[in-house]
């Protein structure tokens, strides 16, 4: 079954189409990647599905629903989360309260003027099982400002979870992790894996050949391929567009 | 600045603290033979009420409204209008108050939020000038010299601010009432996602909150409470006029919060506090008092940037983080 | 070139560095490596006097430069891609090149030709490019400097495989031209190819330092401070 | 009514609210010093020792009540003197008359204080504020002007002004125009003024907006154009116009340079003092410090007799610089209207010069509405 | 009715000119250093304090504008050095209560050492004409040197900010102070700079409109929020929406007075009509500024951050 259908998307600025004809269907349960040299348009993609950005032309759907028209938080009701790629966090809130909120959006019943949202233990429960999915409970206290980079991709991972998604749409989450730290990231999402629909963005190769079901490859605002990974990571286009020569891969 | 456990208790007891003192203050004045201390001590406490509702957007919602002086004016007219027509309650002229407001505000709030910073500042500004160009043209009111009020409110038939002790008890009882309200609405689920959208406006709509209700409604609330404010000063004056809602109040409202320091409630009162009693003190000082007060002002920015909040902290007399 | 002895710093009141030893000598390559946290940035932010150093050294060109401007440490010959890319948004890509520019061997043709996707966006705002774009326009910025010594941190995040092996190559090529080069990146292995030695840290200290043979040569060094 | 705490002790206080800071400063600082030069003339006020507390309103009404609250109940002041604008004036008198304290205003005077809504306690040294423009409107409609350009502020006392004109005037007007208040570029308005070729322009600018005013006008070329105002162009305004105004037209109910003993001894010794020539503020307050005096002294002190106090002050027994002063029914006074014209005098000051005396006498429009 | 269309525009654009000559200053400041600076206002009143003071000192306006400016420098500078470099890293309600306190402190000592009665500025000899437009109508020689002088200016900024590195250093700092002192570009340096130029722009203002307007302790204030009205609607940092903005509200304001009533009379009865202009004529500009934010959040030439 489709979970996340889109229909040929487009969006440019200009005279540059950022988005061109876009075409993708994601399996409910698959984890998906998207790859594409810098640029390409991943995280304008990203955006559009979220409903940060509008479409040009073009629909999006999540089962048979179409989403297009809907706001950013509209879609996050019906199970769309993402994380950016450029971190996006709450710095003033300790790491716990940050996911604490995402979890109350997914509640919904925010028009609560009495009672204090510390003491919530369901919220806390909640959002320490997300923090604990991505291997940040030990730090649940910290004033997110005080994270480290590595720590704030975490953190982005966390909160998008605690909205409980549907089909979750992860920007570059491993940018800046890296050695044994992106080892146990990938880890994680590996545990997730098959929990809800992923869409991974990601120029860490090791991990999206490990992690995705399918890849689709992205170059200037087209799909150029998709495949499993064994057909990308052969596919002379694709290594000429984007991944360059086996070695260079680390 | 955030809201956690800590600062939180902290809040409360300097609040606690302050009202202890206000409490005491009018007993004392009298023993000190100046009892006159209690109707200034009301027209801080009115100021207070309004510093805090300000702080509730301006610190927990990062909305700067230029324009708060307009609620200030709305619960001052309420009094004037309501006793024009001989109805004297204190409760009804805080409702009439409310209503008003509350239509202002969500319309004009409805109107700035689409914009952010310091075209919000503007924006709430510009509101605030026309509903003051419009009291100045209501002649029925007196326009631009506004009214006498011949007699103070009555509170469900009682003459309660009859005396100035009265009025002064009434309006401390107001105030806290009108803290524990605001401090309840800020540790509540509301007002987390409200600081939220101070923090990352982005990542609250991308986890589903869709900023401008909570928003707007902060914004209704804080321009209520203010009305009350108003409501307050009018019977305090026994006077009304289009001068409460010029654009200077809005500036000198904002003074009172940041210099008491934003975000925590009780700062804003104490803000307020401080900037009438230096205004009365360096006054009676000195006819140039302007230039000290200036001078003070500076001071504190300069060296405690957290305002009479950040200096308490400094001093370690509150405590709480950075 | 680069001369720092028992640096300290940390934000406010917590301690992040406690005695940082570190050189980089002319033309050297230097990597800076450790776990996510271990204070790698904030060891480049003392450096350039962005975060305060509380004890310790920094010495630049034999000149000591502890505590001083950032713009006189800069100015001294260090070129900086920070942490994070942080282009400015409201120029074009040009005018971020341009902005901070000094003059020598670096030219906005040259940058151009290292990376001509970023000709293309000449005129797009610093905000209007993807992340690697981004990445590339913070080098390219550096570059513009005409330093003696490159600070890279984390300068390969988020770039494409091919792009991150020109970024290499450029790297590697800076060194034949004789630049000095301190870098702060995960990709290990990718290091090793061209770096001349490297520093390990954790939680503030300096753990290990050696050379590109001994870290090959002693594989338990990655295992234990990077578990790569 | 109760006799205020302050009518037994053996000390005269007298409080001042003025408005001495913000631009309009400069009137609240010549009524306060023509109120200080009368007291040290004098010495001791009513022989009495005499305390005077001066205090700034800043321009707030609500400051302004809580001020003369605190002056009456507070320091136990016996008069409470002030201040410039009206809309202090409607902020003061409850809380000071309710007591039983005496206010006399030495500038504003407010439609409704003296008609329905005037006071026992309240007396006024200066007029009621419709008249200088009643003294202009008259004025125009004896020069037999057709239609006369009225431009004034955009509020209350503007709305006044061009009624009060209009009270004394018949003819038509070239337009009606009100400008922001605290304007300071008449551009647009002047163009009007030079596209319509009015007979004569008739406005009311006080301080800053009337410096500007009259500056432009005269750039703009409309000298030709005869200029009537009141509170416009005075001795507050004319050291920043200087030539500008000279020539313009005002109404008044003195000017400096009148002819009579008191008058010169006021004016010499405010001259020597502040080294600036002295306008009606500080005429007025002037004479709220004799007014004070004589009634006090009548009383020999004894200021318990309220009513005694209230008519010993009607009785307005002093040597007004102004010649002719008496109280009307409402308390507010009955005196003369002059035109008046800026002049630069031959002390090398600029002033204003009485031209002609327009009323004789003059009683307010709203007296009759008074019953007290 | 043509005629007074013509001259009232004139008007228009020598008043907006006037508000470009304050608002370039605030903007810069404000969009490129980020700092809000109410004491923007203070400046312009400080200039025409100075010129008034030079020019009776020297009995020539010249001399006393030639006076002015390096006299404006320091003010610049000192205020900049004293106080405004420690306000560059903080909130902008820090700011705003910092420079709050700057504006009293300024009032009261201008007060203290010039008085309180305004003070008056001779025209300058060879300005002092009128020239004749059409019919009766004459425009002031001295309005017209304004809006030359504005424009001149205008045109100068226009470049500065655009064109030169400068300019984009200028707002490369206001977004990222740190990683622009990284690359080796003394931020501090330049900001003072900047500051000084907005505060000698401030300063020209006061001066060349003293000879118009009296100079009076309340200028700076009526001035501010004016000026803060040009620059939002404008969009913060922009010169060029600072020059739109400046003549939008300066020509709505001078023929909405005279002829927005004239409009309400022909849909209104006269009565009604004189009513409602009243009411609405101090809100125009308000009301222009919030229609224009409704439709455009940043102003017209803002960036959305
Ligand atoms: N607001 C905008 N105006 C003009 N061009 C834009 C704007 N936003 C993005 N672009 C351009 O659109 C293209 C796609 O950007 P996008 O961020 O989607 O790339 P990406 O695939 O995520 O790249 P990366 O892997 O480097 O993050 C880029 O060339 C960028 O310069
Ligand atoms: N502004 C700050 N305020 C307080 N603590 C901070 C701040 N920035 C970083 N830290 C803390 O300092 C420590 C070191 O951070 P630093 O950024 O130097 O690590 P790093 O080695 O560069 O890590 P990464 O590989 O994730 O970039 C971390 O524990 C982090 O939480
Ligand atoms: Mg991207
Ligand atoms: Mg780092």
């Amino acid at each position: 079954m489709t979970s996340l259908g889109v229909s040929n998307l487009c969006k440019s600025y200009g005279a540059l189409k950022v988005t061109d004809d876009v075409s993708l269907s994601v399996e409910s349960g698959e984890l998906h990647a998207i790859i594409g040299p810098n640029g390409a348009g991943k995280t304008t993609l990203i955006s559009q599905l979220s409903g940060q950005l509008n479409c040009d032309s073009g629909s999006v759907f999540i089962g048979d629903r179409d989403i297009s028209r809907l706001t950013m938080p509209q879609r996050v009701k019906l199970g769309l989360a993402r994380s950016f790629q450029i971190t996006s966090i709450l710095p003033g809130f300790t790491a716990l309260e940050n996911v604490a909120l995402a979890v109350q959006a997914r509640e919904g019943s925010s028009f609560r003027f009495f009672g204090n949202v510390a003491d919530e233990a369901p919220l806390n429960t909640a959002a320490m099982t997300a923090l604990r999915e991505a291997g940040l409970d030990h730090r649940a206290q910290v004033l997110a400002r005080s994270l480290s980079h590595g720590e704030h991709r975490r953190l982005e991972l966390a909160i998008a979870l605690a909205t409980q998604p549907k089909v979750l749409l992860l920007d570059e989450p491993l940018a800046g992790v890296g050695g044994e730290d992106a080892e146990s990231f990938v880890e994680n999402l590996q545990k997730l894996k098959g929990r809800f629909t992923m869409v991974l963005i990601e120029h860490d190769m090791e991990a999206v050949f490990a992690l995705a079901d399918r890849v689709s490859v992205l170059v200037y605002g087209r799909i150029i391929a998709t495949g499993t990974p064994e057909a990308i990571r052969n596919d002379p286009e694709v290594r000429a567009a984007y991944l360059g020569e086996e070695e260079e891969l680390v | 600045m955030n809201p956690d456990r800590p600062a939180l208790s902290g809040r409360v007891k300097a609040a606690l603290v302050l009202f202890v003192l206000f409490a005491l203050m009018p007993p004392l004045a009298s023993a000190l033979n100046d009892p006159f201390y209690i109707l200034i001590g009301t027209r801080i406490l009115a100021y207070a009420i309004a510093a805090m509702a300000l702080d509730l957007i301006l610190g927990y919602g990062a909305m700067v409204s230029f324009g708060h002086a307009a609620y200030l004016g709305f619960g001052a007219y309420a009094v004037a209008i309501l006793q024009s027509y001989g109805v004297n309650d204190l409760i009804l002229q805080i409702l009439f108050a409310i209503c008003i407001s509350a239509v202002f505000a969500f319309v004009t709030g409805a109107i700035s939020l689409r914009t952010r910073g310091v075209y919000f500042i503007m924006i709430t500004l510009a509101f605030g000038q026309m509903a003051f160009f419009f009291f100045i043209s209501l002649s029925a009111y007196g326009g631009d010299d506004g009214v006498a009020l011949a007699h103070r409110s009555t509170v469900l038939g009682l003459d309660l601010l009859g005396t100035d002790y009265g009025l002064y008890y009434v309006t401390l009882a107001i105030l806290i009432a009108l803290f524990a309200l605001c401090h309840r609405i800020v540790g509540s689920r509301f007002g987390r996602v409200l600081t939220g959208i101070r923090e990352n406006p982005t990542r609250i709509e991308a986890i589903g909150f869709s900023p401008f209700r909570y928003q707007l409604t902060a914004f209704v609330i804080s321009g209520c409470i203010t009305a009350i404010a108003g409501v307050v000063l009018a019977n305090q004056a026994q006077f009304v006029s289009p001068a409460f809602m010029s654009w200077h109040k809005s500036g000198e409202l904002i003074v009172m919060v940041v210099l008491g320091g934003v975000g925590n409630l009780a700062g804003p009162i104490a803000g307020a506090v401080a900037a009438l009693l230096l205004e009365e003190w360096l006054g009676a000082l000195s006819k140039n008092w302007k230039l000290y007060f200036g001078i003070f002002l500076v001071l504190m920015v300069l060296f405690s940037p957290q305002g009479i909040t950040g200096l308490l902290r400094k001093m370690g007399i509150v405590r709480g983080q950075e | 070139m680069l001369d720092v002895n028992g640096l300290e710093a940390g934000y406010g009141e917590s301690q992040i560095l406690f005695g940082i030893d570190l050189r980089v000598k002319e033309g050297e390559v230097v990597t800076l490596l450790g776990r996510n946290g271990m204070g790698k940035t904030t060891t480049i932010k003392s450096i350039f006097g962005l975060v305060k150093p509380r004890a310790g050294s920094v010495k630049v060109g034999g000149k000591n430069l502890t505590g001083a401007d950032p713009h006189k440490i800069a100015m001294a010959g260090l070129g900086y891609v920070p942490e994070g890319r942080q282009i400015f948004p409201t120029l074009n890509v040009e005018e971020n090149l341009r902005a901070t520019a000094r003059p020598g061997k670096w030219t906005i043709d040259k940058i151009y030709d290292l990376f001509p996707r970023l000709k293309e966006r000449r005129r797009n705002m610093g905000n209007q490019l993807s992340g690697g774009e981004q990445q590339m326009l913070a080098i390219g910025r550096a570059l513009m400097t005409n330093p003696q010594l490159m600070v890279l941190d984390e300068a390969t995040e988020g770039l494409a495989p091919l792009i991150r092996a020109d970024i290499w190559s450029c790297l590697a090529r800076l060194k034949q031209e004789g630049e000095a080069i301190l870098v702060i990146d995960k990709n290990v292995d990718a290091l090793t190819k061209f770096a001349d030695r490297h520093i390990v840290i954790e939680k503030g200290r300096v753990v290990w330092t050696g050379t590109t043979e001994q870290i090959l040569a002693t594989p338990e060094v990655k295992d234990r401070f990077l578990h790569v | 009514q109760d006799v205020p705490a302050s009518a037994n002790d053996d000390v005269l206080k007298i409080g001042l609210v003025y408005t001495l800071s913000g631009p309009p400063a400069a009137l609240g600082e010549q009524a306060r010093d023509g109120f200080v030069l009368a007291a040290e003339k004098i010495g001791d006020i009513g022989g009495m020792k005499t305390e005077i507390i001066v205090v700034d309103d800043e321009g707030k009404p609500d400051l302004a009540a809580e001020k003369a609250r605190e002056l009456v109940a507070r320091d136990n002041v016996d008069f409470v003197v002030g201040p410039i604008f009206s809309n202090i004036l409607m902020a003061m008198v409850q809380p000071v008359t309710s007591t039983g304290t005496i206010l006399i205003s030495t500038n504003a005077g407010t439609s409704t204080l003296a008609g329905e809504a005037c006071n026992p306690n309240f007396f006024t040294t200066s007029y009621q504020n419709d008249q200088n423009h009643e003294v202009m409107g008259a004025y125009a409609e004896k020069m037999g002007y057709k239609n006369v350009f009225l431009m004034t502020p955009n509020y209350q006392a503007g709305k006044d002004s061009q009624a009060g004109f209009k009270h004394s005037y018949t003819g038509a007007t070239a337009g009606e125009v009100y400008t922001e208040l605290g304007q300071l570029d008449f551009s647009s308005e002047l163009a009007q003024i030079a596209a319509f070729q009015p007979d004569a322009v008739f406005t009311f600018m006080p301080g800053g907006m009337g410096v500007n005013l009259v500056k432009q006008y005269s750039q703009a070329g409309l000298s030709s154009i005869p200029f009537l105002s009141a509170f416009t162009v005075d001795e507050t305004t004319l050291p920043a116009t200087q030539d500008a105004a000279v020539g313009m037209l005002g109404g008044a109910n003195w000017a400096p340079d009148m002819d009579n003993e008191a008058n010169k001894a006021f004016v010499d010794a405010y001259i020597a003092k502040y080294d600036a020539v002295p306008g009606t503020y500080a005429m007025q307050a002037y004479d709220a410090a004799q007014l004070i005096d004589s009634a006090v002294k009548k009383l020999g002190g004894d200021l318990t007799d309220r009513d005694a106090l209230r008519a010993a002050i009607h009785e307005a027994d002093f040597d007004s610089p102004r010649g002719d002063f008496s109280f009307g029914s409402n308390n507010f006074p009955i005196q003369d209207f002059y035109l008046v014209e800026a002049v630069k005098r031959d002390d090398g000051f600029y002033g204003t010069s009485i031209k002609e005396k327009i009323f004789d006498d003059y009683v307010d429009n709203y007296a009759s509405l008074c019953k007290m | 009715m043509m005629n007074l269309f013509v001259l009232q525009l004139l008007n228009g654009v020598q008043l907006g000119v006037l508000l470009f000559l304050i608002a370039a200053g605030l903007t810069l400041v404000f969009g490129i250093m980020d700092v809000i600076n109410l004491a923007h206002g203070v400046l312009y009143m400080v200039g025409a304090y100075l010129i008034a003071t030079f020019a009776a000192a020297t009995g020539s306006f010249w001399w006393g504008l030639l006076l002015t400016l390096p006299a404006a420098v320091v003010v610049g500078l000192v205020v900049e050095f004293v106080v405004m470099r420690r306000l560059y890293a903080r909130s902008h309600l820090d700011q705003v209560l910092a420079t709050f306190g700057l504006v009293m402190i300024t009032n009261e000592a201008v007060k203290m050492i010039w008085g309180t009665s305004p003070l008056s500025v001779p025209m300058p000899e060879i300005f002092s004409g009128s020239v004749p437009l059409m019919g009766p109508l004459q425009y002031p020689v001295y309005r017209i040197a304004i809006i030359v002088t504005g424009l001149a200016v205008a045109f100068g900024l226009f470049v500065m900010v655009n064109y030169t590195r400068v300019g984009m250093l200028l707002r490369a700092g206001a977004t990222n102070r740190d990683t622009v002192s990284a690359l080796g570009v003394d931020i501090n340096r330049l900001f003072a700079i900047v500051f000084t130029l907005g505060a000698v722009l401030a300063c020209l203002a006061g001066a060349i409109v003293a000879p118009i307007l009296s100079v009076d302790t309340g200028m700076g204030e009526s001035v501010l929020i004016l000026t803060f009205v040009v620059v939002v609607i404008g969009g913060i940092g922009s010169i060029k929406g600072a020059f739109l903005g400046a003549l939008l509200v300066a020509v709505v304001d001078t023929l909405g007075g005279v002829f927005g009533p004239i409009v309400l009379r022909s849909i209104l009865d006269p009565s009604a009509a004189g009513q409602m202009g009243r009411v609405l004529a101090p809100m125009l500009v308000y009301i222009l500024m919030a229609v224009i934010l409704f439709a455009k959040p940043a102003g017209l030439f803002g960036r959305r951050a």
